[in-house]
C-alpha cells in the first residue's frame, strides 16, 4: 500500500485527483438533467471542448517555459477571419493545405510574440498584453467590417463539423475533435518522450540553471510561443469549421478559457510543471461544468458565471490542498526511514 | 407640411456605432455618407467607434470627446444602456446634439430623439407571428439574445412578450430566454443548450445578427433542422444558406443603409435648425420621403422617428437580397 | 538602482511632455479646464484602482478581479439605493462587499497559497457573475441627485470627488510605498517572499493586507462609477483589469515584483490618458487607439533592452 | 607552440563600471588539477564563465588546443569538451534527479528512453558513492544534493576540460574525499580539472598547479610544490592572514541561555538536547543531510518542532514564527545567502534594517530614514563592509561582503542567541578570518552562539562543544578538548563508538 503510494508521482496523483473531479461533476449533473449521460451530451461536449483544446495545449506549452500568452484569443479570431478569407477566395484548396495554412498564420503570429519575449527580452505578459491588442486591432482593420458567412466557404468546411471519423457504439467522434485529440496526443508524446521538447519544462523550471546547462532558453521560448500560435491556429481552424460566420469579435475572450483549462489541469502557472493529460482534462471539465450549467433547470441563466467562477475555485483549491496533503504525508514517510 | 433642410451647410457630425467591425454599422455608415454628400454638408462626418471589448466605456469617452470638440450632432448607436445618459446631457448642454438610432438611449435622458428602425412594439408583434407560424401555431419556443445588457433587443423581448399575451398565441409557450454575448460560440453553445434542455422546443428566436447565424449553424450541425427553426433579425447576406435548406424558413430585417441615411438627414436638420426636435415636426430625407417626430410609444416622454418597414425574409426573397 | 529609477522615470516624463506638447499643437481643444478634467474624470475609477494595482503588482502578485469588484459593488450600490436605502448606507455595505472579497481572494492567495493569477482568474468570473445575478438583465439607475452630482460635478472648484480622492490617494499610496515600513514589507516580498520570511516578516500578513486594500479601493471605485454614470448594468466596468495592468506596467512596476515607483505609475497613467484623449480629438478610432497604447506597452520594455544591449555591443566591439 | 588544452590570452570583461577581469591569461595543460584561488571577487568566477561561454569577454582570445574559438554559448563550450559545476547550485526543480543529470547530453538521440535514463542517472550516482533516489524530482534537494547532481551531469558529457567552481562549498568531509577522488579519477583520464575553492587544505591535496588571482589580475601560477599556504594567502590577499587557531579549550561561560531537551520534528529529526550558555558556542557538525539546518529552522520557528522543550533564560517557551523567535532574542542566519538571506536587487541598507525595521518606524509607520542610513554606515566601519556607497544593490557585492551585510542585519536584532549556518560558506580566507573573528568577538560579549559547519577546520577554531549529527539524531556531544577532527568524522559516519551526551 505504501509502496504504491510512494511509487506514484505528485503529477499522476494529480490527474487522477482532477479525473475524481470530472467524475463527480458528471455524476452530480447526471442526477440534475434528465438524459444527461448520453451520446448527444457527450457531442456536444466533445466538440466544444475541441474548440478550445488546441489553445490550451499551446498555452500550457507557453505557461510551462515560464511565460505566458494573453494574445491567444486574437490569433485565433486573425486566423478564423483570414483562413476563412482564403478559403472564400480560393475553394478548391485542399484540407490539409487548409489546416496547414491555419496553423501557419497562427505560428506567424505566434513568432512575432516568441521573437519580442524571446530575443527581445521583454516579459511576455507584456508583449502578449500588447499583442492582445495589436492582433485585434489588426482584425478589425483588417477584415473591414466584412464577415465571413458560410456561404462563402467550401461545403466540405461547412459540414466537416457533423463528420463523424468513427463511432463507438452511440458515440460519435468528430473529425474536428480527433483533430484536436492529436494535437494533443502530439504534444503530450512530444513532452513525455521527446528530449527537444523536454526543454521547456527545463526553461519554465529554471531558466537561469537552463542556460547553464547549455540550453539555447530563448530558442525554446521562441519555439513555444511559435507552437502556442499554430495551436491557436488549429483552434482558429476549428473555430471557422465550427461556427462558419467569423466577425472581428471571433475568439474574444479565449485566452482566459484557455488559461482556466489549463490552470484547472494542473500546470503550474510557475513554470517547469504540468501535463498535457491534466490540460484534457481541464478543459474538459471547465466545458462540462459550462454546457451542464446551460442545461441545469435550477439554475437561472443568470447565475452561471457566478457558479462557474466558484466551482473553478473549488476545483483548484481542493487540488491544490490535496496535493499539499499528499505531499506531507509522503514527506513523513519518507523522512521516517 | 414637411420642412426641407437648407443644403450646403456647415454641420460637423460623428457616426458612433456601437463598436466597429461588423457589417450592419458599415452599411449605416454608407448611408449616412450617402446622405451627407446629397446635402453637401461643408462639415465633416466621422465614423468612429469603440472596440467591441470597450463598447460601453468607449461609447461615453467619445461622445465626451466630441463634446469637446463641439461636433455639431453625434449619432449614436447606444450600447451603454442609461449609463450615457449624464454625458449625453452634458452634450446637449455644451450645443452638441445627440440623436440616437438602431438602439436609444432607455430612458431617453440626453437624446434629442431616436430614429427607429422599425416600430419595436410591431417587431415584438413580428417576432411573435414568426414564432407562430414556425411552430404551427402552438409549442414551446424560446429566445437567444445578445448580451442581458442589449437595449434594443430587451425592448423587443419585452414588446414580444406583451404580444404573446394576445388570445392568438395562447398556446404558445416562451420558456426562456438566454444570451450569446454576440459571440459565435457562446450563441452557438447556449442554442444547443436550449434545445437539450426544452425536448418539445420548437423555434429558437434570435433578435441578433450574430445569434440567429449561430443557433442555424447549430441546429444545422446537429441535423435538427426538421424539428427546431430558428427565427429572428438576420442579415440575408449570412442567412441565405439557412434559409434556403429550411433551418431559418423566415426572419427579418430592415436596411442600415437606410437608417443610416435617414439618421443623417434627421440630424442635419437638427444641426441645421431646420427642426427643433420637437414631437409633430415634419421633414423632409431625400429618396425616401417625408418622415415626423412623434411620442416613442415604448418609451414614454421621449421622442422618435420612425423608419420602418421591415422584410420579412423567405425563401423567395432572401437570394435577391443577399446579393 | 536608484539611477535606473530615475532615467526610467525620466524617460517616462519626457514621453509625458512630447504627448502634451503634441496633443497640444494639433487638437485646439486640448488645453481647456474642462478636458482636462474630462480626460481623467472618463478613466477615474481605473486609475485609482491602478495606483493600488501598482502594489499589488510590486508585491509579485496580481488582482485581476479588481474590475468584477468594481462592477460588482456599483451593482449593489445601485440596487441598494433602489430599494430605498440611504447614500451612506449603501456605502457601508459597499465597502463591505469589498472587504469580503478582498479577504476571499486573500485567504485562497495567503493562506492556501494558490497563485493569485489563478485565484483571481477564477474570481473575476464569479464576481462578475454576481453582479449578474443582481441585475440580471436590467439597468439600475434613478439614484439620489446628490450621489450623481457628487460623481459628475466639482467639488473642489471644478475637481470632482473622484479626482479628489485620486489624488489624495496617490499621495497616500505614494507615502506608504516608499516611505513606511509596510511599503518596505511590501518591496521586499515582492523582490524575494523567501527572503522576507527568514527575517521574520509576516509575508502572508502582508499580502493579505495588498489583496483586502486592493478589493476595498476597487468597490470605492465601483460605487464612484456608478455616481458618475448614474447608472450601472451587470457588464459594468467589464474589461477594465487589462488597462489597469497596462497603466501600472507602463509605469515601470516590474511584473516580478520588488521594483517600480509610484511617480512612474502616475506619469505612466498621465501617459496613457493624454494619448487617448489627443487621439480621440484627432478622430483616431477605438481599435486604433488601442493597438497605440499596445505599441507603445511593449516599445517601453523593448526599447531600454535594445539601448543596453547596443551599448554593451559597443562596449565589445 | 602550446600543448594546452585551453588558454587564454589577455581576455578582460567590464561589468558597468567593475572591471572583473583584467589581462587574464592562463594555460591549462590536459591531465591536470589546475586550481584557480583568490579572494572574494577576485573574477575567479567570471572567469569560468568566459570559459564557458556564459559571458563573451571584451577582449582576449579563448585556444583550444591551440585553436581559437568563440564561445558564444554553453553549448558551443560544450561542443568544445568545456563542461562546468557552477559555484550556484543549477538544478531544475520540476525535473526529476536523472533527467537533471543527462539534460545536457545530446548524444543520446532524440527520443527518450525513462528505463535506460534511470538506469544510466542510478549508475553514475552510484560511481560518486552517493544514494539519491534518481526518479524523485530535484525539488527539495538539500544544497549539497543539488551539487552533487551538478557533478553527475558533468560526469555524464565527455569532457576534456571539467571546471569546478567552488564544488565543496556545501559539502562536509565526507562528500569532499568523494569529490576529491572523483577529481583524482578524471585526471587519471586525461581530462583537465579546473579546481575552485576557498578552502585551501583541499587545494594543497589535489592540485598540480595553481594560479593565484586578485582585483582580476593575474599574479602567479606555479607548481603545488613550490606553494606554501601563507605565501599564497598573501598573495590573495595582498597581506599576511593569521591562519585559524584550532582551539584546545572551552571559553569560560556564563548562565545558561538556551536548554533544549528532547527537541524534534515529526519526520525529520529528533532528540536533540544540549544546554547552551552565554558566551559559548557550540558547533553542529555532520554529514550533509545529518538535519543540522531542520535544528536550526525549528530553533527560528521556520519549520517549528512538534516534539521536546525549550527553555530560554530559565523559562519553558515555544517558537512557531521567525517573529517570536526574534522577539525571544534568537537569530537565525542562513545558509543560503541568495535564496533565504539577502534581497539581492535591494540596497545594502535596507537589507540591513530588513529585520529591525521596527526599531525605525516613527508616527504612521513612517521610516526614520536618517536612523537607518546611520545604521548601514556604523555596520560598514564595524565589519568593514567593503562597498562604495550603502545604496548600492546588494547583488553587486562579493560574497564575502555579502555575508557580512547578512550578518550586519542580524547583529541589529541584537540577539541572545545566534545561530549561524554555514557562516563562511564561499568566502575567501580573508573574509572567513574575519567572520571568525566577529563570531569569538560576540562570544566575548555574552552572546550564545550555535554554529553550523560542515568546515571540520571551523569547528575546530570556533567550538566550545561539538554536537554531532546523524541521520536526524543527535550523535554526541563532545566538549573540545576531546574533540578532534577523525573523531567528530567518525562519530557523524556512525563507524566510531557512538556516545550519547
Ligand atoms: N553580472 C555581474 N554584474 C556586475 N558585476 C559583476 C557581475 N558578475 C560579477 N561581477 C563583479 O565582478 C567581480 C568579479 O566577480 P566574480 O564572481 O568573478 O568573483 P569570484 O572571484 O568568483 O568571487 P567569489 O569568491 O565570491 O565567488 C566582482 O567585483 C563582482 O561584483
Ligand atoms: N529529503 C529531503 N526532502 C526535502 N527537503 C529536505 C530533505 N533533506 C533535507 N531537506 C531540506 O534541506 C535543508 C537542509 O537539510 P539538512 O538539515 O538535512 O542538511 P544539513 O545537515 O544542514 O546539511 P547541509 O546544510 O550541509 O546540507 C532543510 O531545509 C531541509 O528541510
Ligand atoms: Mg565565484
Ligand atoms: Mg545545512
Amino acid at each position: 500500500m505504501t509502496g504504491l503510494f510512494d511509487r506514484v508521482s505528485p503529477q499522476t496523483l494529480r490527474l487522477v485527483a482532477l479525473f475524481l473531479a470530472l467524475l463527480a461533476t458528471v455524476l452530480f449533473f447526471s442526477t440534475q438533467i434528465e438524459g444527461y449521460l448520453s451520446a448527444r451530451m457527450f457531442n456536444r461536449i466533445s466538440t466544444s471542448a475541441a474548440v478550445v483544446l488546441p489553445i490550451a495545449v499551446g498555452q500550457a506549452i507557453v505557461i510551462m517555459t515560464r511565460n505566458i500568452d494573453l494574445s491567444a484569443g486574437s490569433i485565433l479570431g486573425v486566423v478564423a477571419y483570414m483562413t476563412g478569407q482564403a478559403l472564400g477566395a480560393m475553394p478548391d484548396m485542399h484540407p490539409v493545405l487548409a489546416v496547414a495554412l491555419a496553423m501557419g498564420i497562427g505560428a506567424c503570429a505566434g513568432a512575432i510574440n516568441g521573437l519580442l519575449v524571446a530575443v527581445g527580452q521583454v516579459p511576455s505578459i507584456i508583449v502578449t498584453l500588447g499583442t492582445l491588442a495589436l492582433y485585434r486591432s489588426f482584425l478589425v482593420e483588417y477584415s473591414n467590417a466584412t464577415t465571413i458567412t458560410t456561404a462563402s466557404l467550401p461545403a466540405w468546411l461547412v459540414d466537416l463539423p457533423q463528420k463523424s471519423l468513427f463511432s463507438i457504439g452511440a458515440l460519435d467522434v468528430r473529425v474536428t475533435v480527433v483533430l484536436a485529440l492529436a494535437a494533443c496526443l502530439a504534444v503530450g508524446l512530444a513532452l513525455s518522450r521527446l528530449r527537444a521538447a523536454r526543454k521547456f519544462l527545463a526553461v519554465g523550471s529554471n531558466p537561469d540553471a537552463a542556460r547553464m546547462a547549455g540550453i539555447n532558453a530563448p530558442r525554446v521560448v521562441f519555439v513555444a510561443f511559435v507552437l502556442a500560435g499554430a495551436l491557436a491556429g488549429l483552434s482558429g481552424f476549428i473555430f471557422l469549421a465550427k461556427f462558419g460566420n467569423i466577425t472581428v469579435v471571433a475568439g474574444l475572450g479565449f485566452e482566459l478559457k484557455a488559461i482556466a483549462a489549463v490552470v484547472v489541469g494542473g500546470v503550474s502557472i510557475m513554470g517547469g510543471s504540468g501535463t498535457i493529460l491534466g490540460v484534457l482534462m481541464g478543459a474538459v471539465l471547465v466545458d462540462t461544468i459550462d454546457n451542464s450549467l446551460t442545461r441545469w433547470e435550477l439554475v437561472s441563466e443568470f447565475w452561471r458565471d457566478a457558479l462557474l467562477g466558484m466551482l473553478i475555485m473549488a476545483a483548484v483549491t481542493v487540488d491544490t490542498l490535496a496535493a499539499r496533503q499528499l505531499a506531507r504525508l509522503r514527506g513523513r514517510d519518507g523522512g521516517g526511514q | 407640411e414637411p420642412v426641407t433642410a437648407t443644403p450646403g451647410q456647415e454641420v460637423n457630425a460623428v457616426l458612433l456605432p456601437k463598436f466597429l467591425g461588423i457589417l450592419p454599422f458599415d452599411q449605416a455608415n454608407r448611408g449616412a455618407q450617402e446622405a451627407a454628400a446629397e446635402l453637401g454638408s461643408t462639415g465633416k462626418l466621422e465614423y468612429i467607434g469603440p472596440t467591441p471589448e470597450n463598447s460601453a466605456a468607449g461609447q461615453i469617452e467619445m461622445l465626451t470627446t466630441a463634446t469637446t470638440q463641439k461636433q455639431h450632432v453625434v449619432m449614436l448607436s447606444n450600447n451603454a444602456g442609461d449609463q450615457i445618459a449624464a454625458t449625453a446631457e452634458a452634450a446637449q448642454a455644451a450645443g452638441t446634439k445627440v440623436v440616437t438610432w438602431d438602439s436609444p438611449i432607455p430612458n431617453g435622458a440626453g437624446e434629442s430623439f431616436f430614429v427607429a428602425q422599425v416600430d419595436f412594439g410591431s417587431i415584438g408583434v413580428v417576432m411573435a407571428d414568426m414564432a407562430y407560424d414556425l411552430a404551427g401555431g402552438a409549442g414551446e419556443f424560446a429566445v437567444l439574445s445578445a448580451s442581458p445588457d442589449a437595449a434594443n433587443q430587451n425592448a423587443w423581448i419585452d414588446m414580444m412578450k406583451e404580444a404573446l399575451k394576445g388570445d392568438k398565441y395562447k398556446d404558445l409557450k416562451l420558456v426562456d430566454v438566454v444570451y450569446g454575448n454576440d459571440q459565435s460560440e457562446e450563441s452557438y453553445n447556449r442554442a444547443l443548450g436550449l434545445v437539450d434542455k426544452y425536448p418539445d422546443l420548437k423555434v429558437i428566436m434570435a433578435p441578433t445578427t450574430v445569434g440567429i447565424v449561430a443557433a442555424a449553424k447549430a441546429m444545422q450541425d446537429e441535423g435538427l433542422c426538421e424539428k427546431v427553426k430558428v427565427s429572428g433579425l438576420g442579415l440575408p447576406a449570412e442567412m441565405v444558406s439557412y434559409s434556403l435548406n429550411g433551418c431559418a424558413p423566415q426572419f427579418a430585417l430592415w436596411s442600415f443603409v437606410d437608417l443610416g441615411y435617414l439618421t443623417y438627414h434627421a440630424s442635419y436638420a437638427l444641426a441645421t435648425g431646420a427642426i427643433k426636435g420637437e414631437v409633430g415636426e415634419e421633414f423632409t430625407a431625400g429618396r425616401m420621403g417625408t418622415f415626423k417626430i412623434e411620442e416613442d410609444p415604448g418609451r414614454p416622454g421621449t421622442k422618435r422617428v420612425l423608419m420602418g418597414p421591415f422584410t420579412v425574409y423567405t425563401k423567395e426573397n432572401v437570394e435577391a437580397a443577399a446579393n | 538602482m536608484i539611477g535606473a529609477l530615475k532615467s526610467w522615470e525620466g524617460g517616462l516624463l519626457l514621453v509625458f511632455l512630447a504627448t502634451l506638447a503634441l496633443n497640444a499643437a494639433f487638437a485646439p481643444e486640448f488645453l481647456t479646464v474642462q478636458n482636462q478634467i474630462n480626460l481623467f474624470q472618463l478613466s477615474i475609477e481605473k486609475i485609482i484602482v491602478a495606483l493600488v494595482m501598482a502594489l499589488v503588482i510590486m508585491n509579485a502578485e496580481i488582482d485581476l478581479s479588481v474590475a468584477s469588484v468594481m462592477g460588482l459593488s456599483a451593482v449593489v450600490f445601485a440596487y441598494l439605493l433602489n430599494q430605498g436605502w440611504g447614500g451612506g448606507g449603501a456605502l457601508v455595505v459597499c465597502l463591505g462587499v469589498g472587504l469580503l472579497a478582498g479577504m476571499v481572494n486573500a485567504v485562497l492567495v495567503a493562506k492556501v497559497g494558490i497563485p493569485s493569477l489563478v485565484v483571481t482568474l477564477a474570481m473575476m468570473i464569479g464576481y462578475r457573475g454576481f453582479s449578474r445575478v443582481i441585475v440580471q438583465d436590467t439597468s439600475l439607475g434613478n439614484f439620489p441627485e446628490w450621489i450623481t452630482d457628487l460623481g459628475q460635478q466639482g467639488l473642489i472648484g471644478p475637481l470632482p470627488l473622484s479626482m479628489v480622492l485620486f489624488f489624495l490617494l496617490l499621495v497616500g499610496l505614494g507615502v506608504l510605498l516608499h516611505r513606511t515600513g509596510f511599503g518596505r514589507q511590501v518591496v521586499v516580498i515582492g523582490t524575494n517572499a523567501e527572503v522576507a520570511r527568514f527575517s521574520g516578516l509576516d509575508v502572508s500578513r502582508v499580502k493579505a493586507t495588498l489583496f483586502v486594500m486592493s478589493s476595498v479601493i476597487s468597490a470605492i471605485a465601483g460605487v464612484l462609477y456608478a455616481a458618475r454614470l448614474g447608472s450601472v448594468r451587470g457588464d459594468s466596468a467589464l474589461g477594465f483589469e487589462l488597462d489597469i495592468i497596462t497603466m501600472v506596467l507602463l509605469g515601470g512596476v516590474s511584473i516580478f515584483g520588488g521594483k517600480g515607483s509610484m511617480m512612474g505609475v502616475f506619469l505612466s497613467i498621465l501617459i496613457i490618458l493624454n494619448l487617448r484623449n489627443g487621439m480621440a480629438l484627432l478622430n483616431i478610432t477605438g481599435h486604433v487607439q488601442t493597438g497605440v497604447i499596445g505599441i507603445l506597452l511593449i516599445l517601453s520594455v523593448l526599447l531600454p533592452n535594445i539601448v543596453t544591449e547596443l551599448r554593451a555591443r559597443r562596449a565589445r566591439a | 607552440m602550446t600543448s594546452a588544452v585551453l588558454e587564454l590570452r589577455s581576455v578582460a570583461k567590464s561589468f558597468a563600471a567593475t572591471a572583473a577581469l583584467r589581462d587574464m591569461s592562463l594555460a591549462i595543460e590536459p591531465g591536470e588539477v589546475h586550481a584557480i584561488v583568490g579572494e572574494n571577487g577576485a573574477g575567479k568566477s567570471t572567469l569560468i564563465k568566459i570559459m564557458t561561454g556564459v559571458y563573451r569577454p571584451d577582449a582576449g582570445e579563448i585556444l583550444v588546443e591551440g585553436r581559437a574559438v568563440t564561445l558564444r554559448s554553453t553549448q558551443d563550450a560544450q561542443a568544445e569538451g568545456i563542461a562546468a559545476i557552477y559555484q550556484e547550485p543549477m538544478v531544475f526543480p520540476d525535473l526529476n534527479v536523472a533527467e537533471n543529470i543527462f539534460i545536457s547530453n545530446r548524444a543520446s538521440g532524440a527520443f527518450l528512453n525513462w528505463r535506460a535514463m534511470f538506469a544510466d542517472a542510478d549508475r553514475i550516482v552510484a560511481q560518486l558513492g552517493v544514494s539519491l533516489d534518481v526518479r524523485r524530482a530535484a525539488s527539495g534537494l538539500t544544497l549539497a544534493e543539488q551539487q552533487t547532481v551538478e557533478i553527475a551531469r558533468a560526469l555524464s558529457l565527455k569532457v576534456k576540460v571539467l571546471i569546478m567552481d567552488e564544488p565543496t562549498a556545501s559539502l562536509s568531509a565526507h562528500e569532499v574525499e568523494r569529490l576529491l577522488s572523483i577529481a583524482r579519477a578524471l585526471k587519471a583520464q586525461g581530462v583537465a580539472v579546473i579546481y575552485i575553492s576557498h578552502r585551501l587544505d583541499e587545494i594543497f591535496r589535489i592540485a598540480d598547479r595553481v594560479t593565484v588571482i586578485r582585483d582580476g589580475q593575474h599574479i602567479s601560477t606555479r607548481p603545488i610544490g613550490e606553494v606554501t599556504e601563507e605565501g599564497m594567502v598573501r598573495e590573495m590577499v595582498g597581506r599576511a592572514i593569521d591562519s585559524f587557531a584550532v582551539k584546545t579549550e572551552a571559553n569560560a561561560v556564563g548562565d545558561v541561555a538556551l536548554s533544549v531537551q528532547g527537541l524534534g520534528r515529526a519526520g525529520v529529526f529528533s532528540g536533540v538536547s544540549f544546554d547552551l550558555a552565554k558566551g559559548e558556542v557550540l558547533c553542529l557538525a555532520g554529514l550533509v543531510g545529518a538535519r543540522r539546518t531542520d535544528v536550526g529552522l525549528a530553533l527560528f520557528g521556520i519549520a517549528p518542532a512538534t516534539e521536546g522543550r525549550l527553555y530560554l533564560h530559565g523559562a519553558e517557551v515555544r517558537i512557531t514564527t521567525p517573529r517570536q523567535a526574534m522577539d525571544l532574542g534568537i537569530a537565525y542566519v542562513s545558509e543560503d545567502r541568495r535564496k533565504l538571506g539577502l534581497a539581492m536587487t535591494l540596497p545594502i541598507f535596507a537589507n540591513i534594517s530588513l529585520a529591525s525595521l521596527r526599531k525605525l518606524l516613527g508616527a504612521f509607520g513612517l521610516i526614520d530614514r536618517k536612523t537607518e542610513a546611520a545604521m548601514a554606515e556604523d555596520y560598514r566601519r564595524q565589519l568593514d563592509i567593503r562597498a562604495p556607497d550603502m545604496r548600492i544593490e546588494v547583488g553587486k557585492l562579493s560574497g564575502g561582503n555579502q555575508q557580512k551585510v547578512m550578518l550586519a542585519k542580524w547583529l541589529e536584532t541584537k540577539p541572545g542567541v545566534l545561530i549561524f549556518d554555514e557562516p563562511t560558506r564561499g568566502i575567501d580566507v580573508g573574509a572567513k578570518a574575519e567572520v571568525h573573528g566577529i563570531i569569538r568577538r560576540l562570544a566575548s560579549e555574552g552572546v550564545a552562539i550555535i554554529v553550523i559547519s560542515s568546515d571540520l577546520p571551523e569547528v575546530m577554531a570556533l567550538a566550545d562543544r561539538v554536537l554531532v549529527m546523524r541521520e536526524g539524531r543527535q550523535a554526541g556531544l563532545l566538549d573540545i578538548s576531546e574533540a578532534s577532527q577523525e573523531r567528530v568524522i567518525a562519530m557523524a559516519a556512525g563507524t566510531g563508538a557512538t556516545e550519547a551526551a
